[in-house]
């Protein structure tokens, strides 16, 4: 199996903790040598993804829970957001999700309004899963130029 | 995080320097703010977002609820000195076809 | 009882991560209204006690993860970082829990020379259980001055 | 997050400028570069710590490396341009009685 990192973050379905994953994610893709107009696609994505989230349980009167997973890998970040509490089964979500198509179930996602074009515009892949609550799954790739998981930088000059 | 705004009125122009952040959280009191600035027929509102840097959609929403507003009222809107990044997110939604963005209007502090 | 927030995290126990909790500690306590020095007292507190988690989890050679819940209420930020994975439960980490003692079965953590020092000196109130892993327990109080969960700033001139 | 590390030799000194946060994870490179320009009898090892924003225990671990390795080798240790949250740092733990801190210095970029 391919190697990877996990992070898990759950937060309260509020609208004031979306800036809090945002620092968290900018973090993440900074220690995984994302360009810097990379990790700022990637705030927006996945801002957008927890709002959606928020939103949900707003609408359905909940007190719930947003659960961000992030997958990083030596060439990518998977970031997988859910609007219900509850850890990951990372090969469940996976195998059960198919390519975002427009029809009626997640008519309530959509209301983001331009929230889900931009996490398309913005990510290589987006698949969402509308279940039991909805799981959105976001790939981003690091581009292959100036990539380097050491970020420190030694210069010597005499 | 978090968004400062500040209002400044002056010769049928409202002029709104933001500075921050535009997310789920902040964006409501924006819209709070902007919506009354657009009843008065006649006047501009210019919105300074040289400070703004971070938006997404939320964002997006507010600027179009504002846009509609000021069609209601016969007022305007301009959104001036964007960042690169945020007025990406207008260029690839396409509305900076509908939304008035100058990206050139500089010194209109006074 | 008492109205709280509470944020999970759990990261790989490995150095490059420390940093990342550093981001999200300081968007929470931007938003629960902390003012600028005590962000930056927070950040040192919560990284030591990663830090130490990494180092512990490192020296038992294991591949584990460290754990850090938030507990935000209205005047305070509590925070558990705990180097065995698993999710917090609550009451049993705090009734379990009794003030540091300077006695052999943390000699582990104090390795981390001045780590602890700083969390003490940093935080208003430091615990720390050693059971199975250890479990360190911090809380900082808001200041009474300038606290204010709605920081949009709002200022009109004409 | 990260940390940028540059040195200059000039005339039996080495300035060493750092410029990011110096913790868990980037003070094993700090120290792996420091300690090697410890060696030299009579020179003295500068480290600017201007553009460091972010310090914890672990960057007091390695100039504590630092400063021992400084005194088996006859060499010496200044700490300049320390930010007032590093300088608490060394301050509250006592370590400023024993490395040597100079707060005044300034232009020392030549």
């Amino acid at each position: 199996m391919e190697a990877f990192d996990f992070i898990e973050m759950k937060v309260p379905a509020k609208e004031e903790y979306v800036g809090v994953v945002r620092l968290s994610i900018s973090g993440i893709a900074n220690r995984m040598g994302f360009t810097y107009e990379d990790i700022e696609d990637l705030k927006v994505a996945i801002s957008e993804a927890v709002t959606n989230a928020v939103t949900h349980a707003y609408e359905a009167n909940e007190e719930g829970e947003v659960t961000i997973g992030f997958g990083i890998y030596e060439s990518r970040l998977e970031v997988m957001v859910a609007d219900h509490g509850g850890s990951f089964n990372l090969s469940e979500v996976k195998n059960g999700i198919g390519p975002y198509e427009n029809n009626e179930s997640i008519e309530n996602l959509r209301e983001g309004g331009f929230g889900l074009f931009l996490m398309q515009a913005l990510m290589d892949k987006v698949e969402i899963k509308n279940d039991s609550g909805v799981i959105v799954l976001m790939t981003k790739y690091i581009d292959e130029i100036g990539v380097g998981f050491d970020d420190d930088h030694v210069s010597t000059t005499k | 995080m978090n968004l400062d705004i500040n209002v400044t009125e002056n010769s049928e122009k409202y002029l709104v320097h933001l500075s921050g952040e535009i997310d789920a959280y902040t964006s409501q009191k924006l819209k709070d703010t902007l919506l009354p600035l657009t009843k008065k027929k006649g006047y501009t509102l210019v919105v300074d977002l040289e400070q703004v840097n971070y938006m997404d959609s939320t964002g997006l929403g507010v600027f179009i609820s504002v846009l509609k507003a000021t069609k209601e009222a016969e007022s305007s809107m301009t959104l001036i000195n964007l960042k690169e990044r945020v007025r990406k997110l207008f260029k690839i939604t396409g509305l900076d076809q509908i939304i008035n963005i100058n990206l050139d209007e500089r010194g209109v502090n006074d």
